[in-house]
């Protein structure tokens, strides 16, 4: 259902969206043009993100479709999960409290269109990444007429 | 007793009583709330805006919050309608009583939350529930 | 004011309402009074019938009685069970779910009319198949009956042409005869009246179709009224009530089968050719 | 200086690709023709090695190739068209009576359901035209006609199809002026709740109960508007998959009865993790809100559990939540458990540790450990001196020097090529659903046959019961059983051991009777390895990858200081009553009646931890909800312990456990990947003992309890309440 939105836009757009390992490339240290070279790690020492939070360990993954929808607009993107456990229940209202700022971060606000991106972005914050395997359906032949198919004589006239 | 000596110091301390029933004189009684507090109006002679007052039944600890909401319509010139005629317009089965805010009146008056320590059925938001060692002995 | 074809829906529709307040069960007069006016749905409305018009006898789901349920003990008679196995001869063996609809037609007809969940088990059995299979059959075909009829099963085509040339009146003539609701059995047992979609005997509409449980599997009959009137119908009834039979087919004297009444108006002699056909015109 | 920081902390790799990659030469393509899609969900296809076998057909414009006998909605799909439907499901046979997914074909005078209709060469499918948008609008009010309007009171509401699709192709009003039909709801049992009012009739659950599930219970009932979908007679949905038809049911009409009302679905944060109910690693997602765990759902993996968990393993949740242990507790001398802190509680159980003697101590590794716990429990015990490290339910001795000897050789999807299956005192159906599911797939879609030795179980396929005992097996392999000549003129056989086998005395004598009958009918070839064994737990394969064989009988009779990680099901009666027994697990289960110290340790959903499934592929749980109270990982709780001990163990963190994983197993870091074992068995010397007489039991007496989790989950209890009730 996201098809002809993604038609629609414009050749430029299109390019952006097609899922493509340029990100990787433009992050990497060798790209011949890029204006700042950024090391792994950089970005997260200068941005003043507190030194606690540029050791994590992240898992990149690729959210499976859930077993109860059809719809695949959501499938096929890359997330990021802090693995973030630190939680509790706030006694006096009940909320859950939570004392990491990324808790709400990496299935809410982050978003990749490939494992490269993601890994390219995990890299220049420095976090410690794993890569997990996207698993993807297997499309096998089907037909309407298995449901009638004449199953051969009985097996005793068979024989 | 001590209490109704102090409370009857303070009215006459602070003079609002006092200043009230001088007020009041030639005014008109227009009506009385369920808890004793007596409304008034003086149209003529006195400064429009400050022409509708309120007499508490409360002679000490009086507060603004003991006007129940049909009154306060007409108190502060919401509406023209009296508590009386509201009430009789829209009584309504679902209306709780009013009651004055009793902030700064004593721990036990106050609201608190579910978890508050200080809520008589504290709730526990535990979410699991854990195991007790008692029921090993029981079995 | 009216128009003359709103009066006339609305007299029919009041008419069926009626109709169905005499009908089998409640849930028949409570879909139609829905329809009727939006009133609040009553518990039969929303158990027992989803459409405005219930053709099935019975629900579609099996509530346990004690005169049907699944523990009750149900098989075949030894001749039937030979009609079985003629029927089961018909279809390769790896195939005998194909006999599911002439196995249960042949149990309704040794049941005395109906099916009960026991039989439909005892087929499933048979033509070894889950017994939801059998089910699923059962009660799609409205012509299975799950709940017990009447041993003349009196069966009155509803479809258009037959409904314009006075089927309801028919209807309500046979009900009030006997007494009951649609779908409801007489209470010596002898007669229920239930409706039909158009048995094909337009030409002589109205029709009842009587089907005869009261001589078992052997001596099943399944015979069309036609050119009904209210007055024939109850003396149909009252025939069959005596033990004799009526004379089946049209019960216009002066109509011979499907022939127009009082003899032919037209084709006397043997019929002109249409001119292209006439070659000596040429 | 701050304005760049932030400006770099801005600038998502996202917004980056805007400037044209780096020397990569930026073709923009015809414009006509926009570039191929990626096919739905990155699905594979395998393309036939004969180029005559595939075709040519073109999706909205583009060409795609597909193999012969896809459907034209699987051809949509290849071309990255998602093409709306509610009765197709991937995985069931094809109805089409939902008539929601008619796309537009050239030369075709109507529109066509695609689901049903099969590709041909050169076909031009068109998705977005306005005839098929017509026609699936058309479609799309006829289904709402009858469908009530309660999706804020709905479970589905926020993940159903209908809702989504009517989001595309419903009206904003209807013109359906009559009274809404409505039926009466069916009981289905403890799991799974109707309201069939909103059905929509797509048969899903009725194809799903009669070809996966193998229960020929629900049905299509009435017809016209009148058709409703139930069992007829008062039935209860006894299955052990009868949680997938909540998936399957593209509507609220079945839904999840432990899970009603408890959440709506866009509260919940899914973590992708995986099972360990049972040995099957079922990929599974665990939706929970704050601190709490509200559902499970699957998730897909061709080659494990493809889109369906077990029951246990969807409603096993709420054990997760009860009877939880969240404090370390010491008996005290009045007999009575009493809170303490960690630096006590270990203090105690290090003193106690270096008042026995070495070869007194015993470890126990429970049946949900994850690998980095056994590997700390069994590099401590054996830092201290003892040998004694067993994982339950691996027997007395168990065939660990091999990996093909205690793992399913064939894998789980390889099943599907078997075509004569001998199940050897295994009821898979009870030990792994999964498996079943896979047995029965390929039993329904080739006729292969099974036979089976064991006790007389329920099976949902054809099968031959052989016999109850290990005789019929020394006959099969002595060449004297009728069903030797099945097994001749088998192409891929399979063997199936259950692991309750290695609870048996005369194990050897088995396996090796076992390797006689794989050998005398070519079972294990080059190409072809159809021998296996199917294991009972989660922890099974890693403890016997890390070597926890020790002996269970004599090491916890003889054992002084008992260290029980989770284990609940050793035999406490064996225990000697001076023993000193640690408990650390999650739940108060069976053993913390006799331990003496309990430390309260972290469950499969608040842990990252390393599983290997009976097939050896490694997997990962992440961890989804914190843990409880003062709970810690297991890990972590041996490792402290082995400090205050005096033996520190050399890692501190969770790489550095299976840094020394890898040195023990390297295969138990190769996550999400099935490492197949390579050396033949052959090299196995011939077992001298007897193979005894005595019949083979059953190992799983309740399914829906096996575990601490889902002996302390209430729903589990109510499902073996009502469901094994015969």
């Amino acid at each position: 259902m996201a098809a002809p939105l993604r038609r629609s836009l414009p050749t430029l757009g299109r390019a952006l969206l097609s899922p493509s390992p340029a990100p990787a490339r433009m992050l990497s240290a060798a790209a011949s043009d890029a204006l700042v070279e950024i090391k792994p790690g950089e970005i997260g020492m200068v941005s003043g993100i507190p030194d606690e939070h540029l050791q994590r360990k992240v898992v990149i993954y690729s959210p499976a479709r859930t077993a109860s929808q059809q719809g695949s607009g959501k499938v096929g993107r890359w997330k990021i999960n802090f693995v973030s456990t630190q939680k509790w229940e706030n006694p006096l209202m009940g909320w859950t409290s939570t004392g990491d700022p990324y808790a709400n971060v990496g299935e809410a606000s982050l978003t990749f269109d490939s494992a490269e991106s993601a890994k390219a972005f995990a890299e220049k914050h420095g976090w410690d990444y794993v890569v997990r395997k996207r698993h993807t359906p297997l499309l096998k032949p089907k037909s309407y007429a298995e449901n009638f198919k004449w199953r051969g004589p009985p097996k005793a006239e068979q024989a | 007793m001590p209490a109704t000596k102090a409370t009857c110091n303070k009215c006459i301390f602070d003079g609002n009583l006092l200043q009230t029933k001088i007020h009041n004189i030639g005014a008109t009684l227009v009506g009385v709330d369920k808890f004793g507090n007596k409304y008034y109006e003086k149209l003529h002679d006195t400064q429009y805006g400050r022409h509708r007052w309120v007499e508490y039944a409360e002679k000490g600890r009086y507060n603004a919050s003991q006007v129940p909401p049909e009154w306060h319509g007409w108190l502060h010139h919401i509406t023209d309608s009296t508590g009386d005629e509201l009430l009789e317009k829209n009584a309504k089965a679902y209306i709780v009583d009013h009651k004055e805010n009793f902030s700064g009146e004593g721990e036990e008056l106050i609201y608190h939350s579910k978890g508050h320590a200080l809520n008589p059925g504290q709730r526990d938001w535990t979410r699991y529930q854990p195991w007790e060692p008692k029921k090993e002995e029981a079995s | 004011m009216l128009l003359p074809a709103a009066r006339l829906a609305a007299r029919r529709l009041l008419g069926l309402a009626s109709s169905s307040s005499s009908a089998a069960s409640e849930s028949a007069a409570a879909a139609v009074a829905r329809r009727l006016s939006p009133s609040p749905i009553s518990y039969y409305a929303a158990a027992g019938c989803s459409s405005s018009r219930l053709f099935s006898t019975a629900l579609n789901y099996h509530l346990d009685s004690p005169e049907n349920n699944p523990n009750m003990k149900w098989e075949f008679t030894e001749a039937n069970m030979k009609k079985v196995n003629e029927i089961l001869s018909h279809y390769p063996s790896n195939y005998k779910q194909s006999g599911i609809i002439p196995m249960l037609d042949l149990a309704q007809q040794q049941h005395g009319g109906w099916v009960p969940v026991a039989a439909m088990d005892a087929i499933a059995k048979i033509v070894g198949v889950a017994p939801i299979r059998v089910y699923e059959v059962a009660t799609f075909y409205t012509m299975f009956n799950r709940t017990k009829v009447g041993k003349y099963h009196l069966l009155v085509c509803g479809t258009t042409p037959c409904m314009i040339r006075g089927s309801r009146e028919i209807e309500d003539a046979l009900l009030e005869h006997l007494g009951v609701k649609r779908n409801e059995v007489t209470s010596d047992g002898l007669f229920s009246v239930g409706e039909m979609e158009c048995m094909g005997c337009c030409v002589n509409a109205p029709m009842i179709a009587v089907a005869d449980y009261s001589k078992g599997a052997e001596g099943y009959s399944y015979n069309y009224y036609e050119d009904l009137t209210p007055k024939r119908v109850v003396e149909i009834v009252e025939m069959l009530r005596r033990g004799e039979t009526p004379p089946r087919g049209t019960q216009n004297p002066e109509r011979k089968n499907c022939g127009p009444a009082g003899g032919n108006t037209t084709l006397h002699s043997e019929p002109k050719p249409p001119p292209c056909r006439d070659l000596d015109a040429c | 200086m701050a304005f760049f920081a932030r400006a770099l902390r801005h600038s998502s790799p996202y917004l980056r690709s805007r400037a044209p990659p780096a020397g990569a030469a930026v073709a923009p393509a015809d414009p006509e023709a926009p570039p191929p899609r990626e096919p739905v969900g990155g699905a594979r296809v395998e393309l036939p090695s004969n180029p005559e076998d595939a075709l040519e057909v073109f999706v909205d414009g583009h060409a795609v190739r597909i193999p012969k006998g896809f459907t034209v909605l699987q051809a949509c799909e290849v071309a990255g068209v998602d093409i709306p439907r509610f009765c197709y499901h991937s995985r069931l046979s094809i109805a089409g009576n939902c008539r929601m997914c008619l796309v537009e074909v050239e030369k075709s005078p109507k529109p066509v359901a695609s689901c049903a209709m099969p590709a041909l060469p050169g076909m031009k499918i068109k998705t977005n035209t306005p005839i098929a948008k017509k026609a699936r609008e058309g479609v799309m009010e006829f289904l709402l006609m009858n469908h009530p309007l309660d999706c804020p009171i709905c479970d589905q509401g926020g993940e159903c199809d209908l809702q989504d699709q009517s989001m595309a192709f419903g009206a904003d009003r209807g013109r359906f002026t009559e009274m809404k039909r409505s039926v009466v709801d069916k009981n289905l049992g403890p799991l799974v709740k109707t309201v069939m009012t909103r059905c929509i009739q797509c048969t899903r659950c009725v194809r799903f109960a009669t070809e996966v599930a193998g229960v020929q219970d629900l049905g299509m009932l009435g017809r016209g508007s009148g058709e409703e979908i139930g069992t007829y007679v008062e039935k209860l949905m006894t299955s052990e998959l009868s949680g997938n038809v909540i998936d399957i049911c593209p509507v609220g009409a079945l839904t999840s009865k432990p899970f009603a009302f408890k959440a709506r679905n866009w509260e919940l944060k899914g973590t992708e993790t995986i099972d360990v109910t049972d040995a099957v690693g079922s990929n599974i997602r665990v939706d929970s809100r704050g601190p709490e765990v509200m559902r499970i759902v699957p998730r897909l993996n061709e080659d494990i559990n493809e889109e369906w968990i077990s029951d246990k393993t969807r409603f096993c949740y709420d054990g997760l939540k009860r009877q939880r242990l969240n404090d370390p507790m010491i008996r005290g001398t009045d007999g009575r458990f009493k809170a303490v802190t960690w630096r006590d509680a270990l203090a105690v159980v290090a003193e106690v540790l270096h008042q026995v003697k070495p070869e007194e101590i015993t470890g126990v590794a429970g049946k949900l450990s994850d690998a980095e716990s056994m590997m700390a429990l069994k590099d401590f015990v054996n830092k201290m001196g003892s040998d004694k490290v067993l994982c339950e339910g691996n027997g007395p001795n168990p065939p660990a020097d091999l990996r093909c000897n205690y793992l399913m050789n064939t894998s789980i999807a390889g099943l599907e090529k078997a075509d004569v299956f001998l199940l050897v005192g295994t009821q898979p159906r009870v030990e792994a659903a999964m498996v079943n599911a896979r047995i029965r797939k390929t039993v329904r879609a080739t006729q292969a046959k099974v036979a089976y030795i064991g006790p007389p179980t329920d099976f949902n396929y054809d099968h031959e019961h052989l016999g109850t005992g290990p005789q019929t097996l020394v006959e099969i392999a002595e060449g004297r059983h009728p069903f030797c000549s099945t097994l001749q003129s088998a192409k891929n056989p399979v063997i199936i051991a259950g692991s309750g086998l290695f609870e048996r005395e005369d194990q050897d004598a088995l396996f090796s009777t076992i390797e006689t009958v794989a050998k005398k009918f070519n079972v294990v070839r080059p190409d072809w390895n159809g021998l296996n064994v199917l294991l009972l737990h989660a922890a099974q394969a890693a403890a016997l990858d890390l070597g926890l064989v020790a002996n269970p009988t004599e090491s916890i009779k003889s054992a002084k200081f008992l260290y029980l990680m989770g284990a609940d099901d050793v035999d406490l009666g064996k225990v000697s009553d001076d023993a000193f027994v640690v408990y650390q697990g999650h739940h108060g289960d069976k053993a913390v009646y006799r331990a003496n110290v309990i430390l309260p340790s972290s469950a499969f959903s608040e842990k990252e931890g390393t599983y290997e499934n009976t097939e050896g592929c490694t997997q990962w749980t992440i961890p989804a909800v914190p843990t409880v109270g003062d709970a810690r990982d297991d890990w972590k709780i041996i490792r402290a312990l082995s400090e205050v001990a005096g033996a520190q163990l050399p890692y501190d963190s969770l790489s550095g456990v299976r840094d020394r994983i890898s040195m023990v197993a390297p295969n138990l870091v190769h996550v999400d990947e099935r490492e197949p074992c390579t050396i033949s068995s052959e090299v196995k010397p011939p077992a001298k003992q007897q193979v005894s007489s005595t019949p083979f039991k059953t190992v799983v007496e309740n399914f829906y309890m096996t575990d601490a989790i889902t002996r302390a989950s209430k729903i589990m209890a109510q499902c073996s309440a009502t469901l094994l009730k015969k």
